[in-house]
Protein backbone atom coordinates (compact mmCIF):
# COMPACT_ATOMS: atom_id res chain seq x y z
CA UNK A 1 0.00 0.00 0.00
CA UNK A 2 1.38 3.58 -0.84
CA UNK A 3 -0.42 6.92 -0.29
CA UNK A 4 -0.34 8.54 -3.37
CA UNK A 5 -0.37 12.89 -2.85
CA UNK A 6 -2.53 14.48 -5.41
CA UNK A 7 -2.00 18.10 -6.99
CA UNK A 8 -3.14 20.54 -9.22
CA UNK A 9 -5.97 19.60 -11.79
CA UNK A 10 -6.00 15.72 -9.98
CA UNK A 11 -7.48 17.68 -6.82
CA UNK A 12 -10.66 18.27 -8.69
CA UNK A 13 -11.90 14.12 -8.58
CA UNK A 14 -11.21 13.87 -4.29
CA UNK A 15 -12.97 16.59 -3.38
CA UNK A 16 -11.45 17.22 -0.11
CA UNK A 17 -9.43 14.94 0.14
CA UNK A 18 -5.23 15.01 -0.62
CA UNK A 19 -4.52 11.55 -1.16
CA UNK A 20 -6.11 8.30 -2.67
CA UNK A 21 -4.24 5.05 -2.21
CA UNK A 22 -2.75 2.16 -4.41
CA UNK A 23 -2.53 -0.80 -3.07
CA UNK A 24 0.75 -3.44 -3.56
CA UNK A 25 2.62 -5.80 -1.40
CA UNK A 26 5.84 -5.50 -3.37
CA UNK A 27 7.82 -2.87 -5.36
CA UNK A 28 6.41 -2.30 -8.54
CA UNK A 29 7.67 0.30 -11.48
CA UNK A 30 6.66 3.65 -12.32
CA UNK A 31 4.57 2.72 -15.03
CA UNK A 32 3.04 0.52 -12.50
CA UNK A 33 2.56 2.73 -10.11
CA UNK A 34 0.24 5.43 -12.65
CA UNK A 35 -1.93 2.41 -13.28
CA UNK A 36 -2.47 1.84 -9.83
CA UNK A 37 -2.83 5.77 -9.70
CA UNK A 38 -5.46 5.73 -12.64
CA UNK A 39 -7.45 3.12 -11.11
CA UNK A 40 -7.76 4.00 -7.83
CA UNK A 41 -9.10 7.49 -9.11
CA UNK A 42 -11.26 5.89 -11.38
CA UNK A 43 -12.73 4.34 -8.68
CA UNK A 44 -13.24 7.52 -6.28
CA UNK A 45 -14.87 9.67 -8.88
CA UNK A 46 -16.40 7.44 -11.90
CA UNK A 47 -16.06 10.48 -14.07
CA UNK A 48 -12.16 10.56 -13.73
CA UNK A 49 -11.12 9.72 -17.65
CA UNK A 50 -8.19 11.55 -18.05
CA UNK A 51 -5.91 8.67 -18.46
CA UNK A 52 -3.59 11.31 -20.33
CA UNK A 53 -3.08 13.13 -17.42
CA UNK A 54 -1.93 10.44 -15.50
CA UNK A 55 0.72 9.08 -18.02
CA UNK A 56 1.63 12.87 -18.58
CA UNK A 57 2.64 13.04 -15.12
CA UNK A 58 5.48 12.08 -13.01
CA UNK A 59 5.67 10.36 -9.51
CA UNK A 60 7.80 12.39 -6.59
CA UNK A 61 8.48 11.97 -3.10
CA UNK A 62 9.82 14.97 -0.82
CA UNK A 63 13.38 14.66 -2.38
CA UNK A 64 13.56 13.93 -5.76
CA UNK A 65 10.83 12.66 -9.11
CA UNK A 66 11.61 9.13 -9.69
CA UNK A 67 12.70 8.31 -13.13
CA UNK A 68 11.35 5.57 -14.94
CA UNK A 69 13.23 3.21 -14.45
CA UNK A 70 12.84 3.39 -10.79
CA UNK A 71 11.09 1.25 -8.00
CA UNK A 72 8.28 1.88 -5.85
CA UNK A 73 8.41 -0.07 -2.42
CA UNK A 74 5.14 -0.32 -0.18
CA UNK A 75 4.51 1.00 2.57
CA UNK A 76 5.64 4.89 2.31
CA UNK A 77 3.91 8.36 0.62
CA UNK A 78 4.96 9.42 -3.23
CA UNK A 79 2.86 12.23 -5.07
CA UNK A 80 2.10 12.45 -8.60
CA UNK A 81 2.48 15.57 -10.39
CA UNK A 82 0.81 17.01 -13.60
CA UNK A 83 2.18 18.78 -15.79
CA UNK A 84 3.75 22.02 -14.49
CA UNK A 85 2.25 25.74 -14.70
CA UNK A 86 4.35 28.01 -11.95
CA UNK A 87 5.65 31.62 -12.13
CA UNK B 1 35.12 33.70 -5.45
CA UNK B 2 35.24 30.17 -4.27
CA UNK B 3 32.31 30.04 -1.77
CA UNK B 4 28.84 30.15 -3.24
CA UNK B 5 26.84 33.07 -2.25
CA UNK B 6 23.88 32.61 -0.40
CA UNK B 7 20.61 31.04 -2.03
CA UNK B 8 17.22 31.99 -0.47
CA UNK B 9 14.74 29.61 -1.42
CA UNK B 10 10.58 29.66 -0.36
CA UNK B 11 6.94 28.41 -1.41
CA UNK B 12 4.87 29.53 1.18
CA UNK B 13 1.20 31.67 1.59
CA UNK B 14 2.57 35.29 2.57
CA UNK B 15 2.80 37.43 0.25
CA UNK B 16 6.16 38.98 -1.01
CA UNK B 17 8.16 41.68 0.55
CA UNK B 18 9.69 43.89 -2.03
CA UNK B 19 11.97 45.24 1.07
CA UNK B 20 13.02 41.88 2.01
CA UNK B 21 13.76 40.67 -1.48
CA UNK B 22 16.12 43.26 -1.58
CA UNK B 23 17.55 43.93 1.64
CA UNK B 24 18.70 39.82 0.84
CA UNK B 25 19.79 40.57 -2.45
CA UNK B 26 22.01 43.91 -2.28
CA UNK B 27 25.74 42.82 -1.50
CA UNK B 28 28.49 45.14 -0.76
CA UNK B 29 30.74 43.57 -3.77
CA UNK B 30 28.59 42.79 -6.24
CA UNK B 31 27.66 46.01 -8.94
CA UNK B 32 24.11 44.61 -10.13
CA UNK B 33 20.95 43.48 -8.71
CA UNK B 34 18.03 42.45 -10.99
CA UNK B 35 14.91 42.03 -9.58
CA UNK B 36 12.06 39.87 -11.12
CA UNK B 37 8.28 39.77 -9.94
CA UNK B 38 5.70 38.06 -11.79
CA UNK B 39 1.83 39.22 -11.42
CA UNK B 40 -1.43 37.63 -11.46
CA UNK B 41 -2.59 39.09 -15.23
CA UNK B 42 -6.41 40.46 -15.43
CA UNK B 43 -7.07 38.49 -18.91
CA UNK B 44 -5.31 35.19 -20.18
CA UNK B 45 -5.58 33.15 -23.39
CA UNK B 46 -8.41 35.71 -23.95
CA UNK B 47 -10.57 35.23 -21.09
CA UNK B 48 -11.13 37.78 -17.80
CA UNK B 49 -9.49 36.18 -14.70
CA UNK B 50 -10.59 37.45 -11.46
CA UNK B 51 -8.36 35.46 -9.39
CA UNK B 52 -5.20 32.20 -9.07
CA UNK B 53 -5.12 29.73 -6.76
CA UNK B 54 -1.27 28.19 -6.68
CA UNK B 55 -1.44 24.75 -5.94
CA UNK B 56 2.42 23.59 -4.93
CA UNK B 57 4.75 21.07 -3.48
CA UNK B 58 6.25 22.56 -1.40
CA UNK B 59 9.36 20.59 0.33
CA UNK B 60 10.01 19.27 -3.85
CA UNK B 61 9.63 22.22 -4.62
CA UNK B 62 11.92 24.09 -3.06
CA UNK B 63 14.33 21.58 -3.35
CA UNK B 64 13.77 22.14 -7.12
CA UNK B 65 14.00 26.45 -6.48
CA UNK B 66 17.72 25.51 -4.99
CA UNK B 67 18.77 23.05 -7.76
CA UNK B 68 18.01 26.12 -9.83
CA UNK B 69 19.64 28.67 -8.36
CA UNK B 70 22.75 26.54 -8.19
CA UNK B 71 23.11 26.02 -11.29
CA UNK B 72 22.66 29.66 -12.24
CA UNK B 73 25.75 30.06 -9.53
CA UNK B 74 27.41 27.44 -11.60
CA UNK B 75 26.75 28.84 -15.15
CA UNK B 76 27.17 32.69 -14.06
CA UNK B 77 28.94 32.66 -11.14
CA UNK B 78 29.68 31.02 -7.59
CA UNK B 79 29.11 34.03 -5.96
CA UNK B 80 26.23 35.48 -7.53
CA UNK B 81 23.16 36.03 -4.48
CA UNK B 82 19.88 34.66 -5.42
CA UNK B 83 16.29 35.21 -3.78
CA UNK B 84 13.61 32.90 -4.77
CA UNK B 85 10.23 32.67 -3.96
CA UNK B 86 6.62 31.56 -5.29
CA UNK B 87 3.48 32.09 -3.36
CA UNK B 88 1.06 29.77 -2.92
CA UNK B 89 -3.11 30.16 -2.50
CA UNK B 90 -5.75 32.28 -3.67
CA UNK B 91 -4.19 35.62 -5.36
CA UNK B 92 -6.35 38.76 -6.92
CA UNK B 93 -5.40 40.30 -10.11
CA UNK B 94 -2.50 42.07 -10.08
CA UNK B 95 -0.91 40.26 -6.81
CA UNK B 96 2.82 38.73 -7.52
CA UNK B 97 3.08 35.47 -7.11
CA UNK B 98 6.63 34.74 -8.05
CA UNK B 99 9.58 36.89 -7.18
CA UNK B 100 13.45 36.81 -7.95
CA UNK B 101 16.49 38.56 -6.85
CA UNK B 102 19.65 38.43 -8.51
CA UNK B 103 22.69 40.09 -7.38
CA UNK B 104 26.04 39.90 -9.25
CA UNK B 105 29.50 41.73 -9.91
CA UNK B 106 28.45 42.74 -13.54
CA UNK B 107 24.94 43.16 -14.87
CA UNK B 108 25.13 40.56 -17.93
CA UNK B 109 25.35 37.86 -15.05
CA UNK B 110 22.39 39.75 -13.27
CA UNK B 111 19.55 39.56 -16.04
CA UNK B 112 20.66 36.15 -17.58
CA UNK B 113 20.26 34.02 -13.91
CA UNK B 114 17.61 35.72 -13.23
CA UNK B 115 15.67 35.24 -16.74
CA UNK B 116 17.05 31.48 -16.08
CA UNK B 117 15.81 31.12 -13.30
CA UNK B 118 11.69 32.01 -14.52
CA UNK B 119 12.29 29.97 -17.12
CA UNK B 120 13.27 26.67 -15.38
CA UNK B 121 10.58 27.87 -12.55
CA UNK B 122 8.34 27.29 -15.53
CA UNK B 123 8.89 23.81 -16.33
CA UNK B 124 10.82 22.22 -13.33
CA UNK B 125 9.12 23.77 -10.27
CA UNK B 126 6.15 21.63 -8.77
CA UNK B 127 3.73 24.12 -9.37
CA UNK B 128 0.28 24.61 -10.68
CA UNK B 129 -1.94 27.19 -10.76
CA UNK B 130 -6.05 27.45 -11.27
CA UNK B 131 -7.73 30.54 -12.65
CA UNK B 132 -11.21 31.84 -11.61
CA UNK B 133 -12.93 33.32 -14.57
CA UNK B 134 -15.61 36.14 -14.26
CA UNK B 135 -18.65 33.18 -15.02
CA UNK B 136 -17.40 31.49 -11.80
CA UNK B 137 -15.38 28.65 -14.02
CA UNK B 138 -12.49 27.76 -12.58
CA UNK B 139 -9.59 25.85 -14.89
CA UNK B 140 -6.24 24.15 -13.89
CA UNK B 141 -4.12 25.56 -16.75
CA UNK B 142 -1.76 23.01 -18.97
CA UNK B 143 1.36 22.99 -18.04
CA UNK B 144 5.03 21.32 -19.15
CA UNK B 145 5.34 17.59 -17.91
CA UNK B 146 8.30 17.17 -15.51
CA UNK B 147 11.48 15.60 -17.00
CA UNK B 148 11.50 12.27 -15.61
CA UNK B 149 15.28 11.12 -17.07
CA UNK B 150 17.54 10.28 -14.11
CA UNK B 151 19.51 13.48 -14.09
CA UNK B 152 22.09 13.35 -10.57
CA UNK B 153 25.39 15.29 -11.35
CA UNK B 154 24.22 15.34 -15.09
CA UNK B 155 22.76 19.16 -15.30
CA UNK B 156 24.25 19.88 -18.97
CA UNK B 157 22.41 16.48 -20.35
CA UNK B 158 19.28 17.39 -18.32
CA UNK B 159 19.27 20.67 -19.92
CA UNK B 160 19.53 18.89 -23.61
CA UNK B 161 17.48 15.91 -22.90
CA UNK B 162 14.21 17.58 -21.54
CA UNK B 163 14.27 20.69 -23.59
CA UNK B 164 15.22 22.86 -20.59
CA UNK B 165 14.76 26.58 -22.19
CA UNK B 166 17.77 27.85 -21.60
CA UNK C 1 -3.49 49.01 -26.29
CA UNK C 2 -2.69 52.22 -28.31
CA UNK C 3 -1.64 54.75 -25.84
CA UNK C 4 1.95 54.68 -24.25
CA UNK C 5 2.11 53.79 -20.68
CA UNK C 6 3.50 56.39 -18.18
CA UNK C 7 7.35 56.83 -18.18
CA UNK C 8 9.49 58.59 -15.30
CA UNK C 9 12.59 59.57 -16.29
CA UNK C 10 15.06 61.42 -13.67
CA UNK C 11 18.95 62.72 -13.48
CA UNK C 12 19.38 63.84 -9.74
CA UNK C 13 21.52 63.40 -6.66
CA UNK C 14 19.05 62.18 -4.14
CA UNK C 15 19.60 58.47 -3.25
CA UNK C 16 17.19 55.63 -5.38
CA UNK C 17 14.06 54.71 -3.31
CA UNK C 18 13.46 51.19 -4.73
CA UNK C 19 9.99 51.48 -3.04
CA UNK C 20 9.06 54.61 -5.26
CA UNK C 21 10.11 53.09 -8.13
CA UNK C 22 8.49 49.41 -7.20
CA UNK C 23 4.80 51.99 -6.78
CA UNK C 24 5.84 54.00 -10.30
CA UNK C 25 6.22 50.75 -12.07
CA UNK C 26 3.71 48.32 -11.17
CA UNK C 27 0.79 47.82 -13.08
CA UNK C 28 -2.67 46.17 -13.23
CA UNK C 29 -2.77 44.99 -16.15
CA UNK C 30 0.71 43.37 -16.81
CA UNK C 31 2.18 40.25 -15.58
CA UNK C 32 6.20 41.11 -15.63
CA UNK C 33 8.22 43.92 -13.79
CA UNK C 34 11.56 43.85 -14.06
CA UNK C 35 13.82 46.31 -11.68
CA UNK C 36 17.80 46.73 -12.67
CA UNK C 37 19.92 48.84 -10.12
CA UNK C 38 23.55 49.13 -10.74
CA UNK C 39 25.85 50.24 -7.78
CA UNK C 40 29.26 51.36 -7.01
CA UNK C 41 31.47 48.66 -7.47
CA UNK C 42 34.75 48.12 -4.93
CA UNK C 43 37.12 47.04 -7.32
CA UNK C 44 37.50 48.16 -10.90
CA UNK C 45 40.30 47.27 -13.56
CA UNK C 46 41.89 45.79 -10.85
CA UNK C 47 41.86 48.84 -8.89
CA UNK C 48 40.59 49.39 -5.24
CA UNK C 49 37.75 51.42 -5.66
CA UNK C 50 36.76 54.38 -2.81
CA UNK C 51 34.06 56.43 -4.20
CA UNK C 52 32.61 57.35 -7.27
CA UNK C 53 31.33 60.88 -8.44
CA UNK C 54 28.86 60.99 -10.81
CA UNK C 55 29.10 64.27 -13.34
CA UNK C 56 25.85 64.79 -15.84
CA UNK C 57 24.14 67.18 -18.11
CA UNK C 58 21.16 66.68 -16.67
CA UNK C 59 18.77 68.52 -18.90
CA UNK C 60 20.01 66.79 -21.73
CA UNK C 61 20.53 63.21 -20.15
CA UNK C 62 16.62 63.04 -19.01
CA UNK C 63 15.74 63.91 -22.09
CA UNK C 64 17.54 60.88 -23.63
CA UNK C 65 16.66 58.77 -21.13
CA UNK C 66 13.11 59.16 -22.16
CA UNK C 67 13.88 58.84 -25.96
CA UNK C 68 15.82 55.39 -25.09
CA UNK C 69 12.39 54.64 -23.13
CA UNK C 70 10.19 55.78 -25.74
CA UNK C 71 12.42 53.76 -28.10
CA UNK C 72 12.04 50.56 -25.65
CA UNK C 73 8.45 50.94 -25.88
CA UNK C 74 8.43 51.00 -29.57
CA UNK C 75 10.19 48.16 -30.00
CA UNK C 76 8.46 45.77 -26.78
CA UNK C 77 5.08 47.38 -26.23
CA UNK C 78 3.69 50.73 -26.36
CA UNK C 79 1.84 49.99 -22.82
CA UNK C 80 5.60 49.39 -21.08
CA UNK C 81 5.61 51.54 -18.08
CA UNK C 82 9.01 52.45 -17.80
CA UNK C 83 10.73 54.36 -14.59
CA UNK C 84 14.69 55.48 -15.32
CA UNK C 85 16.94 57.17 -12.18
CA UNK C 86 20.41 58.27 -12.44
CA UNK C 87 22.40 59.89 -9.25
CA UNK C 88 25.24 62.35 -9.92
CA UNK C 89 27.78 63.87 -7.30
CA UNK C 90 29.88 61.34 -4.88
CA UNK C 91 28.68 57.77 -3.88
CA UNK C 92 29.81 55.60 -1.81
CA UNK C 93 30.77 51.99 -2.69
CA UNK C 94 27.64 49.48 -2.78
CA UNK C 95 25.80 52.61 -3.33
CA UNK C 96 23.20 52.28 -6.30
CA UNK C 97 23.51 55.03 -9.01
CA UNK C 98 21.08 53.92 -11.37
CA UNK C 99 17.55 52.20 -11.09
CA UNK C 100 15.82 50.87 -13.88
CA UNK C 101 11.66 49.60 -13.79
CA UNK C 102 10.11 47.78 -16.41
CA UNK C 103 6.48 46.60 -16.11
CA UNK C 104 4.88 44.67 -18.85
CA UNK C 105 2.32 42.30 -20.06
CA UNK C 106 4.78 39.55 -20.75
CA UNK C 107 8.38 38.82 -18.85
CA UNK C 108 9.96 38.67 -22.49
CA UNK C 109 9.44 42.58 -22.93
CA UNK C 110 10.03 43.29 -19.12
CA UNK C 111 13.83 41.46 -19.49
CA UNK C 112 14.37 43.06 -22.73
CA UNK C 113 12.78 46.28 -22.23
CA UNK C 114 15.16 46.93 -19.06
CA UNK C 115 18.52 45.33 -20.98
CA UNK C 116 18.29 47.77 -23.78
CA UNK C 117 17.61 50.39 -21.15
CA UNK C 118 20.83 50.09 -19.25
CA UNK C 119 23.20 49.14 -22.82
CA UNK C 120 21.52 52.76 -24.39
CA UNK C 121 22.09 54.66 -20.82
CA UNK C 122 25.84 53.11 -21.07
CA UNK C 123 26.27 54.60 -24.55
CA UNK C 124 23.81 57.56 -24.95
CA UNK C 125 23.43 59.38 -22.06
CA UNK C 126 25.53 62.56 -20.85
CA UNK C 127 26.86 61.01 -17.81
CA UNK C 128 30.45 60.47 -16.79
CA UNK C 129 32.28 59.15 -13.42
CA UNK C 130 35.08 59.64 -11.94
CA UNK C 131 36.34 56.95 -10.00
CA UNK C 132 38.43 57.90 -6.28
CA UNK C 133 40.63 54.83 -5.34
CA UNK C 134 42.38 54.04 -2.09
CA UNK C 135 45.55 55.46 -2.84
CA UNK C 136 44.09 59.20 -3.27
CA UNK C 137 43.69 59.53 -6.99
CA UNK C 138 41.07 59.76 -9.10
CA UNK C 139 40.34 59.54 -12.85
CA UNK C 140 37.52 60.16 -15.30
CA UNK C 141 36.75 57.45 -16.49
CA UNK C 142 37.20 56.53 -20.31
CA UNK C 143 33.99 56.51 -22.50
CA UNK C 144 32.00 56.08 -25.85
CA UNK C 145 32.04 58.44 -27.74
CA UNK C 146 28.58 60.14 -28.43
CA UNK C 147 27.00 59.58 -31.55
CA UNK C 148 26.59 62.90 -33.64
CA UNK C 149 24.92 61.64 -36.42
CA UNK C 150 21.22 63.12 -37.62
CA UNK C 151 18.79 60.90 -36.44
CA UNK C 152 15.38 62.70 -35.78
CA UNK C 153 13.13 59.94 -36.79
CA UNK C 154 15.41 57.48 -37.80
CA UNK C 155 16.01 55.14 -34.67
CA UNK C 156 16.42 51.92 -36.73
CA UNK C 157 19.22 53.57 -38.85
CA UNK C 158 21.07 55.31 -35.84
CA UNK C 159 21.01 51.86 -34.31
CA UNK C 160 22.67 50.76 -37.12
CA UNK C 161 24.51 53.47 -38.27
CA UNK C 162 26.17 54.34 -34.23
CA UNK C 163 26.35 50.55 -33.21
CA UNK C 164 24.07 51.13 -30.60
CA UNK C 165 24.59 47.48 -28.37
CA UNK C 166 21.05 46.15 -29.43
CA UNK D 1 31.27 84.72 -28.40
CA UNK D 2 29.97 80.91 -26.83
CA UNK D 3 29.78 80.29 -23.30
CA UNK D 4 30.98 76.25 -23.59
CA UNK D 5 29.81 74.31 -20.26
CA UNK D 6 32.42 71.81 -19.17
CA UNK D 7 31.94 67.88 -18.22
CA UNK D 8 33.44 64.81 -17.40
CA UNK D 9 37.08 64.81 -18.10
CA UNK D 10 37.76 68.66 -19.33
CA UNK D 11 36.43 69.75 -15.84
CA UNK D 12 40.08 68.61 -14.52
CA UNK D 13 41.62 71.66 -16.47
CA UNK D 14 39.71 74.65 -15.21
CA UNK D 15 39.30 74.27 -11.63
CA UNK D 16 36.02 75.60 -10.27
CA UNK D 17 34.56 77.09 -13.41
CA UNK D 18 31.94 74.58 -15.34
CA UNK D 19 32.13 77.03 -18.51
CA UNK D 20 35.08 78.57 -20.94
CA UNK D 21 33.74 80.78 -23.73
CA UNK D 22 35.14 80.86 -27.20
CA UNK D 23 34.99 83.44 -29.31
CA UNK D 24 33.70 84.09 -32.94
CA UNK D 25 30.74 86.18 -34.21
CA UNK D 26 29.04 84.45 -36.86
CA UNK D 27 27.94 81.16 -37.45
CA UNK D 28 30.48 78.54 -37.18
CA UNK D 29 30.47 74.75 -37.77
CA UNK D 30 31.19 72.15 -35.16
CA UNK D 31 34.52 70.96 -36.15
CA UNK D 32 35.66 74.80 -35.69
CA UNK D 33 33.69 74.93 -32.44
CA UNK D 34 35.98 72.25 -31.28
CA UNK D 35 39.04 74.13 -32.21
CA UNK D 36 38.14 77.07 -30.61
CA UNK D 37 37.70 74.65 -27.34
CA UNK D 38 40.64 73.36 -27.89
CA UNK D 39 42.89 76.84 -27.76
CA UNK D 40 40.57 77.97 -25.09
CA UNK D 41 41.38 74.90 -23.05
CA UNK D 42 44.94 75.76 -23.75
CA UNK D 43 44.94 79.27 -22.71
CA UNK D 44 43.06 78.52 -19.46
CA UNK D 45 45.16 75.62 -18.59
CA UNK D 46 48.55 74.91 -20.69
CA UNK D 47 48.58 71.80 -19.26
CA UNK D 48 45.76 70.90 -21.60
CA UNK D 49 47.11 68.67 -24.51
CA UNK D 50 44.35 66.12 -25.24
CA UNK D 51 43.35 67.21 -28.48
CA UNK D 52 42.05 63.88 -28.48
CA UNK D 53 39.36 64.47 -26.17
CA UNK D 54 38.08 66.90 -27.74
CA UNK D 55 37.74 65.62 -31.34
CA UNK D 56 36.05 62.33 -29.42
CA UNK D 57 33.91 64.86 -27.82
CA UNK D 58 29.96 65.60 -29.20
CA UNK D 59 28.50 69.45 -29.03
CA UNK D 60 25.20 69.63 -27.45
CA UNK D 61 22.58 72.32 -26.20
CA UNK D 62 20.25 71.21 -23.17
CA UNK D 63 17.94 69.93 -26.11
CA UNK D 64 19.67 67.45 -28.40
CA UNK D 65 23.30 66.28 -29.25
CA UNK D 66 24.87 68.79 -32.78
CA UNK D 67 25.28 66.72 -35.96
CA UNK D 68 28.47 67.33 -37.54
CA UNK D 69 26.69 69.41 -40.28
CA UNK D 70 25.07 72.02 -38.05
CA UNK D 71 26.02 75.39 -37.20
CA UNK D 72 26.66 77.33 -34.13
CA UNK D 73 25.29 81.09 -33.92
CA UNK D 74 26.90 83.23 -31.22
CA UNK D 75 25.32 84.05 -28.16
CA UNK D 76 24.19 81.13 -26.72
CA UNK D 77 25.45 78.32 -24.58
CA UNK D 78 26.73 74.95 -25.58
CA UNK D 79 28.28 72.32 -23.98
CA UNK D 80 30.99 69.91 -25.29
CA UNK D 81 30.09 66.36 -23.96
CA UNK D 82 33.19 63.66 -23.58
CA UNK D 83 32.52 59.92 -24.33
CA UNK D 84 29.88 59.30 -21.70
CA UNK D 85 30.28 56.70 -19.25
CA UNK D 86 27.05 56.57 -17.03
CA UNK D 87 25.11 53.31 -15.41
Amino acid sequence: MTRVRLFGAFRKYVGNDTHIVIDHSSEITVGEVKQLIGQALRKRNPQFEDDQLVLDSAIANDESIYSSHDLVVPGGEIAILPPVCGG
Amino acid sequence: MSEYGEVFCCIAEGPLDPEAIFQFTQQMQHGAQNYFFGAVREVNLGKTVMAVSYDAYAPLGEKILREIAREAQDHWGKDLRIYVQHRVGQLAVGEVSVGIGVSSLHRDESYMASRFIIEQIKIRAPIWKKEHYEDGETEWLKGHALCQHRHKEKTQEIKHSCAAHL
